[in-house]
């Protein structure tokens, strides 16, 4: 993985006194022409297109709890935490028009609550990547740029992360503070970024840094900062995006894994709804009460390798390598 | 080589240096007072508290605490469990590995070996009907929700079709009158595989420094041999029937982590099998006539084997990981379900002491893939 | 040329071979119509710009084509036999033992996890050459000693090589099972001049020793002078002039092939204006009708851009051109 | 090479055949113990435990199981042969984590080790089956009232107690009056922790003494109150002298009272005499602990019933007899002989409750431990399963509401009854909680028959929707409280159509905003979801208060540790004699770490917990209690919410109970190995 196609390998022909619009723009036309490129390559891969139908279809699902809930859900009934179906008088029920699919064994609508936890899977899950890649690919970028003591650090600091157990970690973190949502997807951002994402990253920057076109951009008297966020970590993007699917797909496993455990502060979740299946004793009914666990249980593993199979699709864009042959 | 092993050792010193200074800075960092933690538990006599917090430099500044702490780690002094009072957290923890190394490195094996074999499958017969399905199936397994996929194991291979036992590590009535602890099987367990791991090692290196029957059938027929006195030389300690029922009892646990963990193996192999492929090394094999098997296993595998190797560690930190959960599932009473244990009756002591002893682990996972890679990649042996 | 098996066959008789390989921007011709004859002994060169298809010529005689790629039409005929209608188990058992490739870059040509010795033990095991490991590991030592190298060497690693050395590996493994043809694909790109000729001459030598056909890819025209008995120049996928070296090199009937001969330097060594070539070779994807080199050529007309041109003899020489060069005029340049 | 693969793979399973074959007979040899006698008991009834998490209330429950068997006996007859054979199979959820009956009921006081160490010592009184009667165990008879005495110039209390004679210990010594004072006197000076100081009250022991080997009299500073004698010392677990003696005095040699502490609790016991149903005989870690049967218990063979009447009598032939509470007559509600029945008993460890039901279902056991029961998911499951029988009991447990009495309006008695008046129990515990939670309005639960008072006043009990609000509303007005919007009810009183605005205290500020602490859905959904509701019903009136659903140890932290709060939601796990009353209540306990976390401070009830403490006689203190509760219901400072059923299963088709119906399951008697049966 250690090269990678560059976003804009040709870059240093821009003439760079031609001021910082006609850059962009030209930055522009070839950030969409690589993206037409990659994008051609990715519906290559069935697996990876599947997958992204997928994230869409949840993508949908969390948009639409939200409408729902101001429409035709009243919050007496379908709210995911304090809702309760009134129109029944046993819980768990099964799945009817009312509540396509069923309540839980507190009577609240499984439905509204696998609608609900989506929107917060992804929150945490983009949240976490974006901390994730931020951090990597500024510790790549400046690790790969400066070397010597400041990517020395950087590196053992790493090797360090990536030694360590997250689930434990997070086991242990979850004893001593109070997590919610927001922190763990911080806790599993700081994790990913200072951690193994980073080391590839800055492997990659390492390849970009010898590129002329940044001798180029330093000579034309551009400052470090400059270097750094205008000409190297644009060219990390591609890569960052990749490992950005692999954080969602750890960061919602990790949650799901947690607060089935019980160890989180939230009030609603996917591995909450199977938390409360399972002390209930409704883990091993199975077929009888299906839709206290399948649900959410078959949205972990479907988002998570859904991101997962993107991420490695993406992978196949970005490391042209592991392209077919193809002259 | 000494050079490259030495750099890493030293690597390794500093990250378990680092771990220390993680766990005590956490500990420092939590709301509420760290002598607390250490001294309001109710269950612990109040004097001992005040023993607790002298022993831990509780009433000196923060320096010298971290100094204390760091001394009394590196000596093995984890401290006292308040869950077990008055066992110290080394004993506790000791009592523990040896079942968690022997279960999950036989996994993190089984599920390597599966992981790497089904990748260069896939690699090698590139798009075909296997590969999408290994693909699917892997990550879908991979991402699967542990705890409940484990739990569906039991129920099918254990209680629906009855094969296996119902999690633990052992059967009461099989051991009510055997004379050792499961402990003491154990341990002759891990001495055995070590015993036979160092044997096939010698035997290949013998092999390979003689140069004559390197690609002879001899060493293997060796192996072999060895392989058959184990389980021979068992059955004459009087207590191979105990380790059998050990192994039985693994045997569920083992193809539970293997299935949801041989995915990453076998994408990395894929990956890592497509770039070799491309060698020309690969392609002078393939010219040489070499029959495809060959090619494939001895020299495209082989060297994508290298940057495989390296993830093993993931893989058996990733296991590692997964012992909390999964120990939990089979009643298999490890490190990992003593660190949950351990969190939820607010053990401390015994908390840190299980994440500085999973943070040896995962280092000595380190060691154990540093020194494979020497042995596998002759560039750095004889640099 | 002369030089043919007893039963008057040449040893290696490659028919109207074409091979394509599958793109995403569809079917790319990479080797189209390509035919030539060797004879035992003899040495054939494959000449032309990088991109040509004079390695997918060897790979599809090696039948080692990467998995898009396919064989669309033509014959291989070692000592008779068609290679392409074998069968994979039929092909492997063939390769090497009839027909051995020293590769293009011999620098990645050997694993570099297994000893040198070793890998070409494995070559003489896979076929059956020696009945045991210690025979083969004598034959090894010969070989190694054929191409001046110390058989002490095989215990070694070759990242522990050098460079030229490694290259005489990969021939002596090329020659392990006495292969009747051995197709050199441009052998010694990476190495330094002096090292290059050494291997050169040593290659020849012993391709003459052991009377073996072989044929020479290079864009190297100074190589093939040295080496090769005839030669043939390809462009575009397709062989456009073929001749006895000599001739060809003196009198090229191509204007491509003139070209290209001006593009080097003068095989005597004199120091001269490296004539350009104009244009870049042609994208085999979108193929320009009728001959191919009509763009960049000096001398193209009308026919030359509406269909490929048919072949041009000129004794042993001939050359798909439609107007095909007076030689002694050309050989003035050279 | 795969072949030489598959030859070592064919190898080595071939050789694990062999290995099969040489599997050596396990010839166990009839450990036959010099063992007598033994009397089940328990240890007196701590302090009472918040209850933690749902899977493990209080894993330092400090109550291990009040009365086992009672203990009663006639010589042991011809039982022997046959019921070896018998293994009574266990299922417990978490290892033991000391075998050390001193560490046992010191810092390791865990319910799983209360389940396998409980009942192997005895104890001079325990409670009777199912009815909790106080009856005697070690003690031949009841003990002489208190008395005080002066005794080298100091003024003491003291009791004398009558002991069985030839009750042994496994190692073939008598159990004597020196063996209780051994262990008294040994708990008193290491000054042991745990649950020794409220068993053992220094405060109040002063000294034992044995008369003659089986007579003994234990003096007190003070004069003990129901709580420290009866309760109390009454129920201490008597160690064997001749096993623990040197132990002790190695420990004495030890340092400061903590070294001394620690050396006797690290001490691993060896063939320790039991004298108890079972013997301890081997203890794997993390797998399995298992029991032998004692075969000359004592009390095998001894018959109990209990009389519709109220009679309690106990009978061993050619031994003892003893009646007490009445004369035995008419109707018995309970009869059945002591065994055991069992060769042995093993307790297995699964560390998952679904593992659990599975190896239950599979017949892999026959009767799981856990302090919580089957939740309803399982219990379903189980129900009508071939073999298997599911019983239903009262718990011991009680969650409940709590305030800061420090700040207001918390501390207005027409606030809380306004709270407890809006909180409609019945309709979270059988409508949204489906039943898996009772109700519960007195502070003492029902299955607690001895102390129940049936007639407390019932705050809200029975009222719809609009009734609670309008009585609250009322409540609020009585007291000052204001609305500048006040709520509106819909005319089918089912819907709020105006929450309340604008509320201010009596004192004209407004009322501000609070927080109710309650434990999330992930650690408790039950507590959660009262929480919640509790959120929306106060809002309804226009109460501002927030649920705050965190971690349980943040709550603690929160309310017990630093007091800085405004309500909370938890638990406790009960003990049989309430004076944890007291504990709670008493405002002497209000400080940072006391019970009394709200600061709950009302000198009429201090004064009913006082002379609560100092009573000795039970009629008079079940007066006492009576009257607590009824307070204490309506002056509210815990409006009490619910409890939860026990629900357990056993495999029917192996094993029979005498009796199955018993406060807080057949977990609360450790699944009574010594009185099981097999088919």
């Amino acid at each position: 993985m250690g090269e990678g196609t560059s976003l804009f390998e040709d870059a240093p022909e821009i003439d760079l006194s031609r001021g910082r619009l006609d850059l962009a723009l030209v930055r522009l036309r070839m950030a969409w022409r690589t993206l037409r490129d990659g994008w051609a390559v990715f519906v290559e891969s069935r697996i990876g297109v599947l997958s992204l139908a997928i994230i869409a279809i949840f993508a949908l699902m969390a948009f639409s709890h939200p409408i729902l809930m101001a429409t035709v859900w009243t919050p007496d009934v379908y709210d995911p935490v304090t809702g309760y179906a009134f129109d029944r008088f046993e819980h768990p029920s099964p799945p009817d028009w009312r509540h396509p699919l069923g309540t839980d064994s507190l009577g609240r609508d499984i439905l509204s609550q696998l609608l609900f936890s989506t929107k917060s899977e992804f929150i945490l899950g983009i949240t976490a990547a974006l901390v994730t890649v931020g951090i990597a690919t500024t510790v790549g970028a400046v690790a790969a740029y400066y070397g010597g003591l400041v990517d020395s650090l950087l590196m053992r600091l790493a090797d360090l992360i990536i030694a360590l157990p997250g689930i434990s970690l997070l086991i242990v973190l979850s004893a001593l503070f109070n997590l919610n949502l927001f922190y763990l997807a911080l806790i599993i951002g700081v994790l990913g970024g200072f951690g193994g994402t980073a080391i590839i990253l800055k492997s990659q920057a390492l390849s970009i840094r010898v590129k002329p076109y940044i001798e180029a951009a330093r000579a034309a008297g551009g400052g470090h900062f400059h270097v750094i966020f205008v000409h190297i970590i644009p060219n990390l993007l591609p890569l960052s995006l990749l490992y950005m699917m692999f954080t969602v797909t750890g960061a919602i496993f990790a949650e799901a894994v947690l607060s089935f455990l019980g160890l989180l502060d939230i009030r609603m979740s996917w591995g909450i709804m199977i938390h409360t299946a399972n002390t209930g004793g409704y883990l091993l009914a199975g077929a009888n009460y299906w839709w206290l666990i399948v649900p959410a249980g078959a949205s972990i593993t479907l988002l998570c390798s859904a991101f997962y199979l993107v991420g490695r699709a993406l992978d196949e864009v970005v490391n042209p390598r592991l392209r077919r042959h193809d002259r | 080589m000494t050079n490259y092993l030495l750099r890493r050792s030293g690597q390794m010193v500093l990250t378990l240096f680092l771990i220390v200074t993680l766990a005590f800075f956490l500990v420092q960092a939590q709301p509420g007072d760290y002598a607390a933690f250490y001294s309001l538990n109710p269950d612990i006599p109040a004097e001992a508290r005040e023993q607790i917090k002298a022993s831990f430099g509780l009433d000196k500044p923060l320096w010298q605490q971290y100094l204390i702490h760091m001394k009394n780690t590196l000596t093995g002094n984890f401290g006292v469990s308040f869950g077990h009072y008055p066992r110290p957290v080394i004993e506790v923890l000791a009592e523990r590995l040896p079942r968690t190394i022997v279960l999950f490195l036989s996994a993190t094996a089984v599920s390597f070996y599966l992981g790497f074999f089904l990748g260069k499958a896939i690699a090698w017969r590139r798009g075909g009907v296997l590969e999408y399905a290994a693909t699917i199936s892997g990550a879908t397994l991979f991402t699967a929700f542990t705890p409940a996929f484990a739990l569906m194991m039991i129920w099918i291979f254990a209680f629906k079709l009855g094969w296996l036992p119902v999690g633990k590590f052992l059967d009461p009535l099989i051991w009510r009158g055997a004379e050792v602890t499961a402990n003491h099987v154990f341990s002759y367990m891990l001495a055995t595989a070590a015993a036979f791991v160092v044997f096939a090692f010698l035997t290949l290196l013998v092999a390979r420094k003689s140069g004559r029957f390197a690609t002879g059938r001899l060493p293997f027929l060796i192996i072999a041999a060895g392989a058959v006195a184990i389980p021979v030389a068992w059955a004459f300690t009087g207590i191979g029937y105990l380790a059998l029922d050990i192994l039985r009892h693994m045997i569920l646990p083992i193809a539970t982590l293997t299935l949801i963990s041989f995915a990453g193996t076998m994408l990395l192999t894929r990956n890592s099998m497509l770039e070799t492929m491309r060698e020309d090394y690969v392609m002078a094999a393939r010219a040489k006539g070499l029959p495809e098997k060959v090619v494939r296993d001895r020299h495209a595998a082989r060297n994508a084997l290298l940057p495989v190797i390296t993830s093993l560690v993931y893989s058996l930190i990733f296991a590692i990981d997964g012992s909390v959960i999964i120990e939990g599932v089979f009643s298999w009473p490890g490190t990992g379900m003593t660190l949950l244990q351990a969190v939820r009756s607010e053990d401390l002591p015994l908390v840190m002491g299980a994440m500085v002893f999973i943070g040896l682990f995962s280092l000595l996972a380190h060691v154990i893939v540093d020194v494979l890679y020497v042995y596998l990649d002759p560039r750095i042996r004889y640099q | 040329m002369t030089m043919t098996t007893a039963d008057n066959q040449p040893l290696l008789k490659v028919v109207d071979l074409s091979l394509s390989y599958l793109t995403r921007q569809g079917p790319v011709p990479a080797v189209q119509s390509v035919s030539f004859e060797l004879g035992r002994g003899q040495s054939l060169g494959l000449v032309g710009e990088s991109g040509c298809g004079k390695t997918s010529v060897a790979n599809c005689l090696m039948r080692l084509l990467p998995d898009n790629g396919r064989l669309t039409s033509g014959q291989v005929l070692l000592e008779g036999q068609d290679l392409l209608p074998m069968s994979e188990e039929e092909i492997r058992r063939f390769r090497w033992r009839r027909m051995a490739m020293v590769f293009q870059a011999a620098m990645n040509a050997l694993d570099p996890v297994y000893r040198v010795g070793q890998q070409v033990v494995e070559a003489i095991e896979a076929h059956g050459i020696e009945e045991t490991t210690a025979q083969a590991r004598q034959r090894v030592a010969r070989l190694f000693r054929m191409v001046g190298l110390d058989p002490q060497l095989m215990d070694r690693y070759p990242h522990e090589f050098s460079g030229g050395m490694r290259q005489r590996a990969v021939i002596a493994m090329a020659l392990a099972c006495d292969p009747a043809v051995i197709i050199s694909d441009e052998p010694t790109t990476a190495l330094d001049v002096i090292v290059q000729d050494r291997i050169l001459r040593e290659l020849k030598g012993v391709q003459r020793e052991l009377s073996m056909g072989m044929i020479y890819i290079t864009h190297d025209i100074g190589a093939v002078a040295e080496v090769t008995d005839r030669v043939g120049v390809m462009y575009a996928g397709r062989l456009v002039e073929l001749g006895d070296t000599v001739d060809v090199l003196h009198a090229p009937m191509h204007p491509y092939t003139a070209a290209l001969m001006s593009s080097f330097p003068s095989i005597s060594g004199e120091k001269k204006a490296l004539g350009t070539l104009p244009g870049e070779p042609p994208n085999l994807v979108n193929l320009p009708t009728g001959c191919p080199f009509h763009p960049r050529c000096a001398h193209a007309t009308e026919e030359c851009r509406r269909e490929f041109p048919p072949q041009a003899q000129r004794g042993s020489q001939w050359a798909a051109c439609w107007h095909p060069l007076n030689g002694a005029q050309e050989s003035e340049q050279s | 090479m795969t072949s030489v693969k598959l030859t070592i793979l064919c190898a080595s399973l071939l050789s694990m055949f062999v290995l099969l074959g040489c599997r050596p007979e396990v010839v166990r040899e009839e450990v036959v113990r010099e063992v007598e006698v033994v009397v089940t008991a328990t240890p007196a009834p701590g302090a009472s435990a918040q209850t933690g998490q749902p899977s493990a209330p209080t894993d330092r429950a400090p109550d291990p199981t009040p009365g086992q068997q009672p203990a009663v006996a006639t010589p042991e007859t011809s039982t022997a042969g046959d019921v070896t054979e018998n293994v009574y199979q266990l299922g417990i959820s978490e290892d033991l984590t000391t075998t050390n009956y001193w560490t046992y009921l010191g810092p390791d006081g865990t319910i799983w080790n209360s389940y396998v160490l409980g009942g192997s010592k005895p104890s001079l009184y325990s409670y009777s089956a199912q009815r909790y009667d106080w009856v005697p165990s070690l003690a031949e008879d009841f003990p002489t009232p208190l008395a005080e005495e002066t005794v080298a110039g100091q003024n003491l209390w003291t009791t004398e107690v009558p002991l069985k004679q030839g009750v042994k210990w496994s190692d073939g010594n008598d159990v004597t009056a020196e063996d209780f004072v051994f262990t008294a006197h040994t708990v008193a000076e290491l000054e042991l922790s745990g649950n020794w100081p409220s068993i053992v009250d220094s405060e109040y022991f002063d000294h034992a003494e044995a008369l003659d080997p089986y007579r003994l009299k234990i003096y007190f500073k003070q004069k003990p109150g129901l709580a420290r004698w009866q309760f109390g010392m009454a129920f201490m677990p008597i160690l064997s002298k001749t096993y623990w003696e040197p132990v002790v005095a190695e420990a004495k040699q030890a340092g400061d009272v903590i070294e001394q502490q620690k050396v006797l609790y690290a001490h691993v016991p060896e063939s320790e005499p039991t004298a108890g149903g079972f013997g301890f005989t081997r203890w794997e870690r993390g797998a399995y602990a298992e029991k032998e049967r004692n075969s000359n218990y004592y009390f095998a063979d001894s018959v109990v019933a209990l009389y519709a009447n109220g009679a309690y009598a106990e009978s061993k032939t050619g031994a003892y007899e003893f009646t007490a509470y009445g004369e035995p007559g008419g109707d018995k509600t309970l009869e059945y002989t002591v065994g055991p029945y069992a060769g042995s008993a093993i307790y297995s460890i699964y560390s998952s409750q679904d593992a659990t039901v599975l190896a239950l279902k599979k017949g892999d056991i026959d009767f799981m431990l856990n302090p919580l029961g089957l939740s309803r998911g399982l219990q379903e499951q189980l129900e009508g399963e071939d073999g298997l029988a599911v019983i239903e009991n009262a718990s011991d447990g009680m969650r409940y509401l709590s305030f800061n009495f420090r700040k207001e309006p918390m501390g207005n008695k027409a606030f809380r009854q306004a709270v407890a008046t809006l909180i409609d129990k019945e309709f979270l515990t059988s409508t949204v909680l489906q039943g898996v939670a009772i109700p519960m309005y007195t502070t003492v639960p029902e299955g607690n028959r001895a102390w129940y008072n049936p007639d407390v006043p019932l705050i809200g009990k029975g009222l719809s929707r609009g009734e609670r609000i309008s009585q609250a509303v009322q409540l609020l007005k009585d007291a000052g409280f204001t609305w500048e919007t006040e709520p509106r009810i819909s005319e089918d009183g089912r819907f709020v159509e105006q929450a309340g605005e604008g509320l201010k205290m009596p004192n004209g500020e407004p009322m501000p905003a609070m927080e109710i602490l309650a434990p999330s859905p992930g650690y408790d959904p039950l507590r959660s979801t009262f929480a919640i509701w509790i959120e929306r019903w106060l809002n309804e009136v226009g109460i501002p208060v927030r649920a705050d659903l965190t971690g349980f140890n943040l709550i603690v932290d929160k309310v017990f540790t630093r007091q800085d709060f405004d309500m909370w939601i938890l638990g406790w796990k009960l003990t049989a004699y309430p004076d944890y009353l007291e504990a709670f209540f008493h405002s002497r306990h209000s400080g940072l770490e006391g019970h009394n976390a709200g600061g709950y401070n009302n000198p009429e009830f201090d004064r009913l917990a006082d002379r609560l403490l100092a009573e000795t006689d039970l009629e008079s203190a079940r007066q006492q209690v009576f009257e607590m509760q009824a307070f204490l219901a309506e002056d509210l400072p815990y409006v009490v919410l619910f409890d939860t059923p026990l629900v357990e299963a056993y495999r029917s088709g192996q094993v029979d109970y005498p009796y199955t119906e018993t406060w807080g399951g057949l977990q609360s008697a450790s699944g009574m190995p010594a009185l099981v049966h097999f088919k």
